[in-house]
């Protein structure tokens, strides 16, 4: 069996083939589904409704999205210049943490630092310094395994990997000690932030929040600059032959710096997004993976920052409607993450499959055997 | 035809096509016990592909091969070799860190045996060594070997298994004198003992030398074979290009002008790309061609990174225009030196990127380019179009990934993105390093002629290259190098082939009138 | 001092076995799968899936060895669908890895889920017991007497396996694929094959470090009682620089920070010149020094040259 | 007489122990035909407020589950859906109208079990396991620890937290640990102590859950919670159209059979009868309310 590029990629193929995926998806979950003893049919119109069939469905699908495109972003960004980034999970944790250290109070007020200020300017400032915090202590965070990478030749996968451990240990230790909220009966969690930094509702009685809004502007944002500016061309380059680029003259361990102190600020704005729009304050738990996912959704998307917002509501979606799915015909909730995981392989598969034509060479026996 | 012995090797109607390309059109081909093919074509004529049809590494669309007339399974290069099928690839297939024995072993054995056959095999390795004249320490590890070791073990690989064919593709484009002298002598002895060969070359003299019949592919397509001893290079050379080539020569009454550029006793100290660099003093003047000679692996890396703004000296110093510039190749581009790097595909271009992104790299510090951080893609695509006019780079126009581009076309690009940015500020100096490797003529002939052209226009050159024919075509003088060290450069008449070949040894201290640089030899 | 008390003690070399036997059969998986080219991110989900189906194939009846033999078949499957995709498919290595991690978690809760959907506690079988007759041998018997017969056949396996990649045929064509699979390709070698072959014996070898968690430290399975430790080993092949007998040192040595860890922790306040640390200064302590362990070995980490490179035929 | 609909929302596997006491009391209730009973588990604390609304939007009475991680999401629900009551494990305090707290306020036959343990350590050295060393957790071992001391001054403990709720091969591999370090009796909190004790032959006492019948040998005594009578408390408000806003954390009491001393079983005999005099006063002395445990919900921390 070989692989051979398609002399043209039709369109048709290029955008059938996610929904061959989907198809292909449904076929094998339904058998999960059946073996259940739930209606296949029932459920997968439940499957539906719940992640997009209602504007509460649409409302949770965003919310969920929401974090994913941020993590999606910051793995696209580091692919691109062959990072290989799979510590979101951390820079997210680091994120938050930074951001309710910046923005938590105890007693819900402003920060002491702040109330000099001009009463108008307070909210702004405050909010401002929050969110940069995250992001620089995102940044900082993959700064580290790249620097490692760029000198020492320490593998990233690796470090970035391990890293995740060690963050959400620090972060267990901040919220049992030093930042634990002494109004959490002993729960470790932490303080919560000043209500005036809390993100607005899109929605009424809905989680959807303005972070949404802030994620996609920043995938049009990535995009324009992967696109248009030097920077973009650098990372571009750097990723696909960092030999070729160097001799160019380009600065290739100032770009791969760059580039992972961009990764590193979106994972962690993401974690800034989750404490200031959904939870209000940081536990241990706050993120089901996202840093994981984020790669996930990079990859759905080919790296490209609008296939990441696809991506991301696509795989919000299924999560979501599958859960509520799974509830309403009695079948295990681990259904919605063998639906992802199967839609994500069969996702990766059909895409390939649309460049490629799979070719079976005649193999005849006759002729083999062995060589020597 | 029916009484006299099936050919070895037949190909019936091969034809292979990559997307819309055919590679391969409808090509058929015998071969004949103790005969020696050459296959001659233009880059990206078809060669290679159809070798590696026959080798089962690609599968053609249509047609059949057959050896001793039993057709050979499409696609299997088990079969090939189970066949009698050696071959020894225009790029190099040795896993670096692994050791000669183990690439010569490896696929000899069958995979379910408890444990290596190694003290038999290394017998055999030894043995067919002497015989053929191989030499190479079976122990070493292939990432250390130099090139022509390499070679060497590709060949002993297929000998091992007792090949009867041996397909050669571009055996000589990167081996010395010496070199290609031995591994002639080899395939005489092979031939001798009935191994038939098909052999791929851009050098016209090398077919002339050792084949016995030529056939000639032009754009997939078969246009001629024919006996050896019946046609001539010229005439070669025209029906693979479809027109006459000339090629350049240098103006011997350029005159020289003021100096560029100075090294002085500089030395630049080993690592993973390459190595080390001892002590080297030269001076380039405009206008002229300054050609390094030497057998590959002796400090051309070292030194074509030292003069491209890439690796930094040890010890000495580089001036250029009198100015000492830091190792940094943003400066070495702005401060008018134009990079001509050796590998192409890894240093020269950025596959992934289209032709228009990869022509601006080097400009990216240009305000014509790039304002405010934010790239002027009319402006760059606008010089890329004129580029590609102008230096005839054929591949699909600004939008393609540069990795479509054949090595002839890659080339030009590169020469182009060098040598034409500065519109009317013309590069001071040119460091090209290997320029023509593996190039078919057509294309040796345009490079060649815009390094003439870039010192006629007032530009030192500095053209590293083991190709002898074309360092006394373009060279106004010549410098050996060998283990790091460089002789003086002098005017390239007084060298003769011999002294040439002698310096490139490290041996001919006779050869070289220069007691100043024999004693840096003496010390090394 | 008490360290040392600690560290000459026979019970900590026996803990130090036990935590690092599934990490020894995780470590030397990823290495068959690392040295034939291909990145294995599917062993977190690997080892749930052997925990899973080993247990439950004892828990059904099944001898405690043909529980093993299960974990490792089920094992093999998930290689070949991780070398499926990554080999014939050329697909990114992080990317399946990870879908396959996520499959085969969620694929083994949804099974446990269905076949246990309302147990108050989970349910138990009987683990294999240690090997007592090995206790009277001196110098090892102590330690090795405690252990259980998955962790022998979890140290033999380092030599079984430096045997099998440096003195065997296989082994060169194992290596050879990781290195240059063109190269071997043009000597007969089938490619895919033998890269498949090697991500699926070290996906069955992962699968039977889960197993051990269910049938040998453990006597249930439970959700996320992997923990990580897949990440572990794929950090400790690189640490071992591709090498068995180091893979099984780092292991060992990652197993005795872990269980260095866990006394230090309980000394408390008590340790001299340590001040009552947070316990999660403890249980990151294995995970620092696993960084700071790649850091000084990365210098001369050598890559199998074609590791996370796909290789696709008449392709360049 | 129609079912009252009952949901549960957990954020961990039904197996879990806590949960595990809600989930049996549940399905018991359901067994007696007085709800219709659904739930969901591992629910992610990013999934839990919508999953907690989607209960609410099907019409559900009464929604049970655990909010000590979700609380602001969880009030937040509970505000949109005044006319459906909900039971939560929660340290918070009920809200107006129908936000209900409970929590494992076993603290008393923890205390019980840690004067078993005091009395039955030959080496005066115990051991205990925790996953994090959260108030849940603490406020039990502080109580066993207060309870130990009583009986044994001499005591000393040594105190880990293995940093997951679900790692029984790390948890077992913490016991290990304590045992060589002398403790002969352990606090098997997590999945796994009782192990190590059982293949050790050390004891162990059960927390939260009765293992005895697992390990006959090695679990001496267990301090269990019944959420029953919290259960049986909510669904009657919930029938009688009168569920308010009120901490159900009484029903965890003794005095409520919501906590109890599990039955010595297999050690009836093997507990020196002059401890188990001690230890039956001590209970009565509770259930007198004459004797009230502490609670201390600090980490605890291993003495010397
Ligand atoms: N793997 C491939 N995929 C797509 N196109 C290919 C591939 N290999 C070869 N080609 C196409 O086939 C043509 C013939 O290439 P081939 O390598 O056979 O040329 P060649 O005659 O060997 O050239 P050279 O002298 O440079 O070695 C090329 O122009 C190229 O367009
Ligand atoms: N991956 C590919 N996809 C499509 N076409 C390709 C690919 N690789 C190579 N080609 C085609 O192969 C042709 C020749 O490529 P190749 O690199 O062999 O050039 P070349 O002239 O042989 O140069 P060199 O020998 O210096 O590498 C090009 O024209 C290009 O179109
Ligand atoms: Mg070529
Ligand atoms: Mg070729």
């Amino acid at each position: 069996m070989r692989l051979e590029a398609r002399t043209s990629v039709s369109r048709l193929a290029l955008f059938g083939a996610p929904f061959g995926a989907i198809v292909v998806t449904l076929a094998v979950c339904a058998l999960l589904v059946a073996w259940a003893g739930a209606p296949v049919g029932r459920a997968y119109l439940l499957l539906l409704e719940g992640g997009f069939g209602s504007r509460f469905a649409w409302s949770e699908t965003l919310t969920r999205a929401t974090p994913l495109m941020l993590t999606g972003l910051a793995v696209a960004v580091a692919f691109r210049t062959r990072l290989f980034n799979i510590g979101a999970e951390g820079q997210l944790y680091l994120g938050a943490l930074a951001a309710v250290a910046v923005g938590g109070q105890v007693d819900g007020g402003m920060p002491a630092w702040v109330t000099s200020l001009p009463e108008a300017a307070q909210m702004w400032v405050l909010f401002a310094a929050m969110v940069v915090a995250g992001m620089i202590a995102g940044a900082l965070l993959l700064l580290v395994p790249a620097l490692l990478k760029l000198r020492l030749g320490v593998d990233e996968v690796v470090t970035t990997l391990l890293l995740n451990f060690i963050v959400l240990l620090l972060v267990s230790m901040m919220l049992d000690g030093p930042m634990k909220d002494p109004l959490a009966m002993g729960w470790p969690q932490s303080v919560a932030l000043v209500p005036e930094l809390e993100l607005a509702r899109l929605m009424e009685r809905s989680r959807v929040h303005s972070g949404l809004i802030g994620a996609m502007v920043l995938a049009v944002l990535v995009w324009a600059i992967n696109r248009f500016t030097v920077f973009g061309l650098q990372m571009r380059a750097v990723g696909a032959n960092a030999r070729a680029a160097a001799f160019a003259g380009m600065p290739v361990a100032r770009v791969t710096v760059l580039a992972a102190l961009l990764s590193g600020a979106l994972a962690g704005l993401a974690g800034v997004v989750e404490v200031a729009g959904r939870t209000g304050y940081l536990t241990l738990d706050i993120s089901p993976g996202y840093g994981y996912a984020g790669v996930v959704i990079a990859m759905l998307a080919g790296l490209h920052p609008l296939g990441v917002v696809a991506a991301s509501i696509f795989v919000a979606g299924v999560l979501v409607g599958a859960d509520g799915m799974s509830r309403a015909v009695n079948v295990p909730n681990t259904i919605a993450d063998v639906i992802v995981a199967v839609a994500l392989i069969s996702m990766l598969v059909a895409t390939m499959l649309a460049r490629y034509r799979v070719r079976f060479d005649r193999i005849r026996f006759d002729r083999g055997g062995r060589a020597g | 035809m029916s009484n006299s012995p099936p050919p070895v090797l037949r190909l019936t109607g091969i034809t292979k096509r990559f997307g819309s390309l055919v590679a391969n059109d409808d090509i058929s081909l015998e071969l004949h016990r103790g005969e020696v093919l050459a296959l001659l074509g233009e880059n990206g004529a078809g060669k290679s592909t159809l070798v590696n049809i026959l080798f089962g590494h690609y599968v053609a669309d249509a047609g059949t091969v057959e050896i001793d007339g039993a057709p050979l399974p499409p696609g299997q290069p088990r079969a090939a070799l189970a066949a009698g099928i050696g071959m020894v690839h225009q790029h190099f297939t040795l896993a670096d860190n692994l050791s000669v024995l183990d690439n010569i072993l490896i696929g000899t054995e069958s995979l379910w045996r408890w444990r290596q056959q190694r003290g038999a095999a290394r017998a055999r390795v030894q043995e067919i060594a002497t015989r053929f004249g191989l030499a190479v320490d079976p122990q070493a590890r292939v990432g250390a070997l130099s090139v022509g070791e390499r070679q060497r073990v590709e060949i002993i690989k297929a000998l091992y298994r007792g090949a009867r064919v041996l397909i050669l593709d571009e055996p000589t484009a990167v081996l010395t004198p010496q070199e290609v002298d031995s591994l002639f002598g080899t395939l005489a002895q092979l031939i001798a003992e009935g191994l038939s060969v098909v052999f791929i070359s851009h050098k016209l003299d090398e077919v002339m030398r050792v084949s016995h019949r030529v056939a000639v592919l032009r754009g997939g397509k078969l246009v001629s074979t024919g006996a050896t001893s019946e046609t001539n290079k010229a005439e070669l050379a025209e029906r693979m290009v479809g027109r006459r080539v000339e090629m350049p020569v240098r103006d011997e009454s350029r005159a020289r002008g003021e100096v560029v550029a100075m090294l002085d006793h500089v030395s630049v100290a080993a690592n993973d790309d390459h190595g080390p660099l001892a002590d080297v003093s030269l001076t380039l003047y405009a206008g002229e061609i300054v050609g390094i000679a030497g057998v590959s692996g002796n400090g051309q890396v070292a030194l074509a990174e030292l003069m491209s703004g890439i690796a930094a000296p040890s010890r000495g110093s580089v001036t250029l225009g009198g100015q000492p510039l830091a190792a940094v190749p943003q400066k070495w581009i702005a401060a008018g030196v134009a990079r001509i790097p050796e590998d192409r595909h890894a240093q020269g271009t950025v596959g992934d990127l289209t032709l228009w992104e990869n022509a601006i790299t080097e400009q990216l510090g240009n305000r014509v380019f790039v304002r405010g951080g934010v790239i002027r893609r009319g402006a760059a695509r606008a010089f890329t179009r004129d580029l590609i006019q102008r230096f005839d780079v054929r591949g699909g126009g600004a939008e393609v990934a540069a990795r479509n581009l054949s090595g002839g076309n890659m080339q030009k690009l590169i020469l182009g993105r060098a040598l034409s940015v500065r519109g009317e500020q013309a590069p001071r100096l040119v460091v090209a390093s290997q320029p023509t490797w593996g190039l078919d003529i057509g294309a040796v002939a345009y490079v060649r002629r815009q390094l003439l052209e870039a010192a006629a226009r007032g530009a030192a050159v500095l053209l590293i290259s083991e190709d002898l024919d074309e360092l006394r075509a373009l060279a106004d003088r010549v410098a050996v190098i060998h283990s790091g060290h460089l002789t003086d450069a002098r005017p390239t008449e007084s060298w003769t082939l011999a002294s040439l070949g002698l310096a490139m040894a490290g041996e001919g201290h006779d050869a070289i009138h220069d007691n100043d640089r024999m004693e840096a030899i003496d010390a090394a | 001092m008490e360290l040392l008390d600690i560290i000459s003690s026979a019970p900590f070399w026996v803990a130090v076995l036990r935590v690092g036997t599934p990490l020894i059969f995780g470590t030397l998986g990823v290495l068959l799968c690392e040295r034939a080219g291909v990145l294995n991110l599917g062993i977190e989900g690997i080892m749930v899936a052997g925990a899973f189906t080993g247990w439950l194939a004892v828990y059904h009846g099944a001898p405690l060895w043909g529980g093993v033999a299960v974990a490792a078949g089920v094992g093999l499957m998930f290689g070949l669908l991780h070398g499926v995709l990554t080999v014939s498919l050329a697909l990114s290595q992080h990317v399946a890895g990870l879908g396959v991690t996520m499959l085969a978690t969620s694929l083994s809760y949804y099974a446990y889920r269905l076949g246990f959907a309302s147990v108050s506690t989970p349910p138990t079988i009987t683990p294999f017991a240690p090997m007592v007759w090995l206790a009277d041998v001196p110098l090892i018997g102590p330690v090795l007497g405690a252990e259980t017969a998955l962790t022998l056949v979890a140290l033999l396996l380092a030599p079984v396996l430096a045997w099998l990649l440096y003195r065997t045929p296989l082994g060169l064509a194992i290596r050879m694929v990781g290195e240059n699979p063109a190269a071997a390709e043009g000597q007969g070698i089938r490619v895919a094959a033998v890269r498949i072959g090697a991500v699926m014996a070290g996906s069955a070898l992962m699968a039977v470090g889960g197993a051990f968690l269910t049938t040998s430290a453990f006597n249930a399975f439970f959700f996320n009682m992997v923990n990580g430790r897949g990440w572990i080993c794929v950090a400790l092949v690189v640490f071992a620089s591709w090498r068995p007998g180091r893979a099984l040192l780092g292991a060992v040595l990652f197993a005795a920070f872990d269980a260095l860890q866990l006394r230090l922790q309980q000394g408390g306040a008590s340790l001299p010149g340590l001040p009552a640390l947070p316990y999660q200064v403890y249980l990151m302590l294995p995970y620092v020094l696993s960084i700071l362990a790649l850091v000084l070995v990365a210098r001369r980490a050598a890559y199998p040259q074609a590791l996370m490179k796909p290789y696709r035929k008449g392709e360049r | 007489q129609a079912k009252i609909k009952v949901a549960a929302v957990y954020t961990v596997p039904v197996e879990q122990q806590w949960v595990s006491r809600i989930h049996k009391a549940l399905n018991e209730a359901k067994a007696r035909g007085e709800i219709d009973y659904v739930f969901s588990e591992s629910v992610s604390n990013a999934d839990y407020e919508r999953v907690v609304r989607q209960y609410a939007e099907q019409g559900s009475a009464l929604i049970l589950g655990e909010s000590f991680a979700v609380e602001s999401a969880a009030r937040k629900v509970a505000k949109d859906y005044p006319k459906t009551a909900f039971l939560m494990g929660s340290s918070g305090k009920p809200q107006a109208p129908n936000f209900s707290v409970f929590d494992n306020y076993i603290q008393e036959p923890s205390y019980l079990t840690g004067m078993i343990a005091g009395g039955m350590t030959k080496t005066n050295h115990i051991g205990m396991v925790g996953g994090y060393a959260i108030p849940e957790v603490n406020r039990l071992m502080h109580a066993f620890m207060e309870g130990a001391r009583e009986v044994n001054p001499k005591v000393k403990f040594t105190v880990s937290f293995i940093g997951s709720w679900f790692d029984p091969p790390k948890a077992k591999e913490a016991a290990f640990a304590m045992i060589d370090k002398g403790a002969d009796v352990l606090y098997a909190e997590r999945f796994g102590v009782s192990d190590a004790a059982k293949e050790r032959g050390k004891l162990a006492i059960g927390n939260v859950i009765n293992t005895q019948p697992q390990y006959p040998n090695t679990v001496v005594a267990s301090a269990l919670w019944n959420m029953e009578p919290t259960v049986a408390a909510a669904l009657a408000k919930v029938k009688a159209g009168q569920f308010k806003n009120e901490d159900y954390g009484q029903y965890s009491l003794m005095k409520y059979k919501g906590a109890e001393l599990a039955p010595l079983g297999t050690f009836e005999s093997k507990v020196p009868a002059d401890l188990m005099a001690k230890v039956r006063a001590k209970e009565r002395a509770i259930l007198d309310g004459k004797f009230t445990v502490k609670v201390v919900e600090t980490e605890p921390k291993s003495t010397n």
